[in-house]
């Protein structure tokens, strides 16, 4: 618990910092046209972070959000190209999603495959379904009304409607993750499972619950990317759910289940995302953007560790936890 | 005190015990083959070109690369840990090697190189893994990034031609002996290596122990820093090597050959049978993978299926493969319960 | 009920750009200084290098500044943060190859709102999004030369298939068009397109894609690729194997990846512009735009230095000129 | 004793944080003699082993080799000087056969040093043939009961022909005799001038393998001294300070309606038609030899595995298969028998895993109330007498048989009205085993039907009301506690009996 702590801190320092850095160190950067956008550009990862967040702590992951964004996104163009009323779309394609989610889920749980192998699967799969829907061709000229809404900002801030949109959804798993008996049960399934579910928690339940809550946030996602961007492709979103794991990954949360807390995602999610927004107002190139995301991966993860390295290790764990 | 009695005989169930265990441990390499067998077979039962020489020759060569990878992944899956800058490291090393050659280097220095690369990378994500206890996969994610990082910038937007390149390593790529390309030999001797060091030595087996338990390896004094270090450096290695046979194999090449390609060998690994939460599978599996993968990539293209089914066909029999595998264990085991106790 | 696509289409659209309204002065000197900025669909792209720094020379010549920068990956999501950054930074002009053309539409427009001049090159943007297209050559030729081009080399004959770039590369589907429709025509009646495949601009998707071509297609007789990196991996794969002089590869690429390939007699002909006369004429037609020269409507001339006076033509096109063709005689005159 | 100990510590202290697990501990371990060491739950036991070990590094004083100071950097260390260590906890690896887990690090070679893989077997084949038990070394460690896993350590460590044996609750797992032959085992190591350092709570284990015994308490050194001059009780109050109640404090209470009733059950492979019934305010206890299948029938019956055929009734209901929470929500309670990988959450803390039975109880409006979590998991804790610093602290860190005070206290919470105890007292230390079976009679007393599975017969004898017995999957007796002795329970259990 107290590393997480002390690594919530860390990432919530980093972002002040950056922040700050911006504001002073370049002039256009904490204006609100650009933080309205870096902000809005970062809405999709970070909506799709909030389920992958409670899957990882629940010691699964997801790794086809990335071709459910595409697989939804194509599947608007397709069916608004094909004269269908948006108001009757956008809640079609949400429940594809969360179909997309159940068949995950359910190999998960069903069969009791590794969701890293499943979801490798379902990558290809559903990426490649996108293809199928909507081929070569790319679809715009969306209601203005609609992109308006994934673009425009609540009135008199510089907060996008997706990205406020996100805010809610955030308090809710945050609470949900936190203080509720499900979040209990997360965790517990997430550190041991098979203690859990002879604590009488119904783990597959649960598993296959997160894994459908995963896929329609993703199509949801799908929608705002594509209203967003005004345009419908097969391609959308190719390879963003790398981005969304280092977000989480950022943000400390533990791949092996049990551990991580929600508040340090969203700093995670914020800061990768305001940092690149900065590097490219100070015409950093992208390949030194990517090694500065790479080495900010690493470094936050690797400080604590070391800080808890160089102090006398006490803690008798060292022999029996101390394998990587 | 406490009661003194026997033990009920357990000789015989333990003995169909072990068959069927054994059965289980076998199925995996086996089930891979027939399927290979089936594809195959129906492939050239619609279009015999998939089995002409060409043919078969580009199969082997379009999987030698991916199976190389596959291989050094498998080694560090089996230490229940990760590896995700495969792809990114057969870039800088395609590139940087190409670079050196065209400004005159000669081949085997040009190896050399390219090996050590992927040697130095292999050596900071066992370093970080193991030494620093930070997760594999956040170590490998962000060498990932930094990596393909550095190549772009050493790239610079410039492109390596095959003119450039010297005649020997072209012919590397795309030669033969024996009418035997000489990527797939490279790849199936340095497999079978691999393969017998880690059933045949004691060293080896102790990398499937600790990801079986790494604090039960810790407990029975096995080196686990040592080790996992090693299965890194191997395939930070093995990365280096397919680098350097990329760029034999394509000639051309552009800062970003091989990105994205590590959930494909991740794919591979899986398929082939290398549990990803560690301690079980062979590397065999792991090539034999590979070499499904890329049989299927060509096979959907040779039966003239729509370009835009392809990925989904593939993701879809992906699925299968596990899921068949994963059903027959299932069953299997049912069977050992049955059989195993009690007559 | 409800918001459909034609209720939409049916509405009135979109009020034409803004700074179409000014008048142009033709003979307003071009202004000192001015800060133009490169966006190709992806940076480290040999061919999109050569337009940037050729761009970079042209703006050396009007005392100006071109700097390229642009996402490693060729998605419109990340093209679009660069658009935002640019737009922040407050630059004259942008030059952009669009990944997608409507996706950069909407940020495109907040950079005009901010009196930004949009230049798009290469692949265009929504025609309502920019001020003007350098097009390297019409697409209408670009297409029906390369069909004519592969007919002649096999005698109107024959299975044909062509190598396409990514599924969605909008400059690549047009010129595809073009040749389908070519294709229709009367003298073409022997030779058929039997397939579209994808090699998404990736020298090693796009060797093994011309691998499956000619297995699936043992009957096929020429490949056209109308994308640089294609081209060559196609023709490094025929080179290499049985369907050396069995199959004619032609396409779109640049003499350097091509010269060993023409030399060994694996590809015959193939066609591309100048990439650098395009860097080129797209930075003076910023720099026009910017001074005030021009604003895009159509008619209006502008000089582009070395290459004389340039014409701008329907929907703010401004055309290259014809794809060139080279061969064993005269690639040794090129260096690109 | 003559020359110098094998192995010593001198003046050892370790803490964890806050918790002093051994203060100026000393302790010599002298060639062929065999060295108990006896202390209650908590005592510092693990943690002298663990520091023997090389696990864990002493934060004062010193350890010593043939009475030279040395350091164990890391087990591996421990193990080149020659100590063997059976932990408390199996450690193997599931995915390797068992004969791997003897040998890892250690395979017999051939030439080119190659594992000799028929060697391997065979000397595996061999060392369970010394402990008079067949296990198949080919077989893969996952899925061994917690007795065969206990023996596949034993074998490990004995194979070792270490110079010191070090072996925590060795026994806990095992029946009688299985314990006997690690006893013959033991002493023939010993006669070869092995020097030998066993913790049991099982007292009577202690007298009849051991010559000296040390004594802790809180971490504290109490005694060390001959076993011989010594009697149970002087032991029991140098490990407990005080004087303890009587153990099996079990008084006749009025038998009540059906609570759990049992029909046909039957899991295919595993056990074939069991019923039985448990009335509110008995105590029922499910006897039989390792192995016989009685932690099955008590899963199945909890829902964890799927039954093939029968029935359960709970208070005249019958009971969905496969729902633990249906169960649970029946008033069933189980108490399982492996308590790291079922009965706790080693990662979360004690208020955590008692709290996690009752997520739906502790809800105020929509989101869990800290402070009734607290109060569950305090209110527990004192009355279960549970030796923690603090409720915030992971469980992981806490000793077994607290740990198993925490599994306890977490199915008690639910306030269920069939509990069933899979060896509830494995690897708890007398007093807690007395305040243990004080509480399931005052349970049973309240009118709680219990169901207790226990290798421990004076504990069978000693609590139930009535015995069942299977053997090989089968009931083959009901034995009221009248007639309960240890013959006619051995004899159904080993099937002899009509
Ligand atoms: N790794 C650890 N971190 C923190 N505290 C620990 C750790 N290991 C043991 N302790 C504490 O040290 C004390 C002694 O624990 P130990 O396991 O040695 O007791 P024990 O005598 O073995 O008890 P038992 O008979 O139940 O096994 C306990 O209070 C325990 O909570
Ligand atoms: N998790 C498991 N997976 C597979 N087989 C198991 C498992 N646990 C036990 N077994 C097998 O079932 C048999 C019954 O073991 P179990 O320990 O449940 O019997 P028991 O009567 O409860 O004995 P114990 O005194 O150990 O509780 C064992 O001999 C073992 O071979
Ligand atoms: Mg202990
Ligand atoms: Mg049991």
């Amino acid at each position: 618990m107290a590393r997480v702590l002390r690594w919530d801190v860390i990432i919530g320092l980093l972002l002040v910092a950056v922040f700050a850095g911006g504001a002073l160190g370049s002039p256009s950067f904490a204006t609100a046209g650009n933080l309205s956008f870096a902000l809005g550009d970062l809405g999709e990862i970070a909506l799709i972070a909030l389920a992958m967040t409670m899957l990882v702590v629940a010691a699964e992951v997801d790794l086809s959000v990335a071709s459910v964004l595409g697989l939804s996104s194509a599947l608007v163009g397709a069916l608004w190209d094909g004269g269908m009323a948006i108001e009757t779309i956008i809640p079609l394609v949400v429940l594809t999603g969360a179909l997309c989610g159940l068949v995950n889920g359910l190999l998960v749980t069903r069969l009791g495959l590794p969701s890293l192998a499943v979801t490798i699967g379902t990558l290809a799969l559903y990426r490649g379904l996108a293809y199928v829907v909507l081929g070569d061709k790319a679809v715009a000229q969306f209601p203005p009304q609609y992109t308006a809404l994934a673009v425009d900002d609540v009135p008199g801030t510089f907060v996008p409607y997706p990205v406020a949109l996100f805010v809610l959804l955030a308090v809710v798993v945050a609470v949900v993750l936190h203080a509720t008996g499900f979040g209990r049960a997360l965790f517990a399934i997430g550190a041991q499972e098979q203690a859990a579910f002879f604590s009488g928690i119904r783990v597959k339940r649960i598993k296959l619950l997160l894994f459908v809550f995963s896929g329609t946030v993703a199509a949801f996602a799908g929608v705002v990317f594509t209203l967003r961007y005004g345009s419908a492709r097969a391609d959308n979103g190719l390879g963003i759910e790398l981005a969304v794991i280092a977000a989480v990954l950022l943000g400390g949360v533990d791949f092996d289940g049990g551990k991580g807390t929600l508040g340090g995602v969203i700093a995670g999610v914020l800061l990768i995302g305001l940092l690149r927004n900065l590097l490219m107002l100070n015409d950093v190139s992208t390949e030194i953007q990517s090694i500065v995301t790479g080495l900010l991966l690493i470094v936050s993860v690797l400080t604590p560790r070391l800080i808890s390295l160089l102090r006398p290790v006490r803690s008798g764990t060292s022999a029996l936890k101390g394998t990587p | 005190m406490t009661a003194t009695t026997t033990r009920p005989e357990p000789a015989a169930r333990d003995r169909s015990a072990r068959n069927l265990v054994d059965l289980v441990f076998r199925a995996r390499e086996l089930s891979l083959v027939l399927a290979l067998a089936a594809l195959v077979g129906g492939t050239a039962a619609v279009n015999p070109n998939f089995l002409s020489g060409q043919g078969v020759e580009d199969i082997l060569l379009n999987t030698a690369i991916l199976a190389l990878l596959a291989v050094g992944q498998s080694m560090v899956v089996i230490t229940r840990n990760l590896d995700l800058s495969v792809g990114s490291v057969v870039g800088l090393v395609a590139f940087v090697v190409g670079d050196a050659l065209a400004s005159g280097w000669g081949v085997v220095p040009g190896v050399v190189l390219g090996i050590a690369i992927g040697a130095a990378c292999g050596l900071l994500n066992g370093l970080l893994v193991s030494f620093c206890r930070v997760p594999a996969l956040v170590v490998t994610l962000g060498t990932l990034y930094v990596f393909q990082g550095v190549c772009h910038y050493v790239a610079a937007g410039r492109q390596i031609n095959a003119v450039n390149l010297p005649p020997a390593l072209l012919s590397l790529g795309n030669g033969a002996v024996l009418g035997v390309p000489y990527l797939p030999l490279i790849t199936v001797v340095i497999m079978f290596a691999i393969g017998y060091y880690l059933r045949a030595y004691p060293s080896g087996r102790e990398f499937y122990a600790i990801g079986s338990s790494p604090e039960a390896a810790r407990l029975a004094g096995v080196p686990v820093r040592r080790r996992v270090l090693a299965a890194y450096l191997v395939s930070g290695c093995l990365a280096g090597l397919a680098g350097v046979l990329w760029l034999a194999r394509f000639g051309t090449v552009v800062a970003d050959s091989a990105n994205g390609w590590e959930l494909l060998v991740i794919s591979a690994v899986v398929v082939g049978g290398v549990a990803i939460t560690g301690g079980v599978g062979s590397v065999y599996g792991a090539a034999l993978g590979a070499l499904l993968l890329t049989v299927i990539g060509g096979a959907l293209v040779v039966l003239r299926v729509n370009p835009f089914w392809q990925q989904a066909i593939t993701g879809a029999l992906l699925l299968i493969a596990i899921s068949v595998d994963r059903v027959l264990a299932l069953r299997v085991a049912r069977l050992l319960r049955r059989r195993s106790r009690h007559g | 009920g409800g918001t459909t696509k034609s209720s939409v289409t049916s509405a009135p659209a979109q009020p034409p750009a803004s700074s179409a309204a000014a008048a142009a002065d033709p003979d307003a000197p071009i202004k000192q200084g001015l800060k133009l900025a490169f966006l190709p669909k992806q940076i480290n792209n040999p061919y999109m290098t050569i337009v940037a720094e050729a761009g970079a020379e042209a703006a050396g010549e009007f005392q100006g500044e071109a700097k390229e920068v642009g996402p490693s990956d060729a998605s419109a999501s990340s093209q679009i943060s660069y658009i935002n950054t640019l737009t922040q930074q407050g630059h004259d002009a942008i030059l952009i190859s669009a990944n997608d053309p409507n996706a950069v539409c909407g940020p495109l427009q907040q950079a005009r709102d901010k009196g930004i001049k949009i230049v798009s090159y290469d692949s265009d943007a929504a025609p309502e999004c920019r001020d003007l297209f350098i097009n390297q050559a019409s697409s209408q030729e670009v297409g029906r030369s390369q069909v004519q081009l592969l007919a002649g080399m096999i005698g109107h004959k024959g299975e044909i298939a062509i190598l396409s770039a990514t599924a969605n590369a909008t400059n690549q589907n047009t010129w595809i068009e073009f040749m389908k429709d070519e294709l229709t025509k009367a003298e073409y009646k022997d030779m058929e397109l039997v397939k579209v495949a994808y090699g998404d601009d990736d020298d090693q998707k796009s060797f093994t894609e011309t691998q499956g071509l000619l297995q699936a297609y043992p009957d096929l007789k020429g490949i056209i690729s109308p994308t640089t990196v294609g081209v060559a991996a196609a023709a490094r794969y025929i080179s290499g194997s049985k369907y050396k002089g069995e199959v004619v590869l032609t396409g779109l690429g640049t003499p350097n990846q091509m010269r060993q390939f023409v030399k060994d007699g694996t590809v015959e002909k193939f066609a591309l512009w100048n990439p650098k006369d395009l860097g080129y004429l797209a930075s003076y037609a910023a720099a026009a735009l910017v001074s005030g020269q021009i604003t895009g409507a159509e008619g209006e001339t502008f000089k582009a230095g070395k290459l004389g006076e340039r014409t701008i033509g329907a929907k703010g096109e401004v055309i290259l000129g014809p794809p060139f063709t080279f061969e064993a005689s005269n690639i040794d005159d090129f260096d690109f | 004793m003559s020359g110098p100990p094998a192995l010593a510590l001198a003046n050892v202290s370790k803490s964890f944080g806050a918790v002093r697990a051994l203060r100026e501990v000393s302790l010599e371990l002298f060639a062929g003699e065999a060295h108990a060491l006896a202390g209650e739950n908590g005592a510092g036991k693990s943690t002298l082993v663990k520091t023997l070990a090389g696990v864990h590094r002493p934060d004062s004083g010193q350890v010593l080799l043939n009475g030279e100071p040395v350091v164990f950097h890391n087990p591996a260390d421990a193990q080149r000087a020659g100590v063997a260590v059976i932990y408390q906890e199996p450690t193997l690896f599931p995915d390797l056969s068992v004969a791997e887990n003897i040998f890892m690090g250690r395979q017999p070679r051939t030439s080119l040093r190659r594992i000799d893989r028929r060697a391997m077997r065979a000397r595996s084949a061999e060392l369970f043939a010394r402990l008079g038990v067949t296990v198949d070394p080919e077989q893969p460690a996952r899925g061994l009961s917690i007795a065969d896993q206990q023996l596949v350590e034993i074998a490990k460590a004995i194979s070792r022909d270490a110079r010191v044996l070090i072996m925590d609750e060795p026994t806990a797992a095992l029946s009688g005799n299985e314990v006997a032959r690690l006893f013959s085992v033991v002493e023939a190591l010993r006669g070869q001038g092995c020097a030998v350092l066993f913790i049991s709570h099982r007292l009577d284990e202690i007298f009849s393998l051991c010559q000296r015994v040390t004594t802790l308490r809180d971490g504290a050194w109490i005694a060390s001294e001959p076993v011989g001059g010594l009697t149970h009780d002087d032991l029991i109050r140098r490990m407990v300070g005080r004087e303890l109640g009587a153990l099996y404090p079990k008084q006749d209470t009025e038998a009540g309606a059906v609570a759990l009733r049992v029909e046909r059950l039957t899991r295919e492979g595993v056990f074939t038609d069991v019923s039985f019934e448990v009335r509110r305010g008995e105590i029922v206890a499910l006897a039989g030899l390792v192995g016989a299948g009685r932690s099955e029938v008590a899963r199945a019956v909890f829902g964890i595995d799927r039954w093939d055929a029968g029935a359960v009734h709970v208070d005249g209901r019958p009971l969905p298969a496969a729902s633990p929470t249906a169960a649970m929500a029946a008033g069933l309670a189980l108490v399982p028998e492996d308590r790291r990988q079922q009965g706790l959450v080693m990662e979360l803390s004690i208020e955590r895993n008692i709290g996690l039975t009752g997520l739906r109880s502790l809800r105020r409006g929509l989101t869990i109330s800290r402070a009734a979590e607290r109060d569950r998991a305090r209110d527990w804790a004192v009355r279960l007498r549970l030796k923690f610093a603090g409720l915030g602290d992971g469980v992981g860190v806490l000793s077994g048989g607290n740990q198993q005070k925490v599994v306890l206290a977490k199915w008690l919470a639910t306030g269920p009205s069939v509990l069933i105890v899979d060896e509830p007292t494995r690897g708890i230390d007398v007093g807690t085993k007395a305040e243990v079976h004080r509480l399931l009679s005052e349970l049973a007393g309240q009118g709680i039907a219990v169901l207790m599975i226990s290798s421990d017969l004076p504990e069978v004898l000693g609590m139930a009301d009535r015995v069942l017995v299977m053997h090989e999957g089968r009931i083959t007796a009901e034995i009221p506690r009248a007639e309960a002795t240890e013959e006619s329970v051995m004899s159904a259990a080993t099937g002899r009996a009509a």
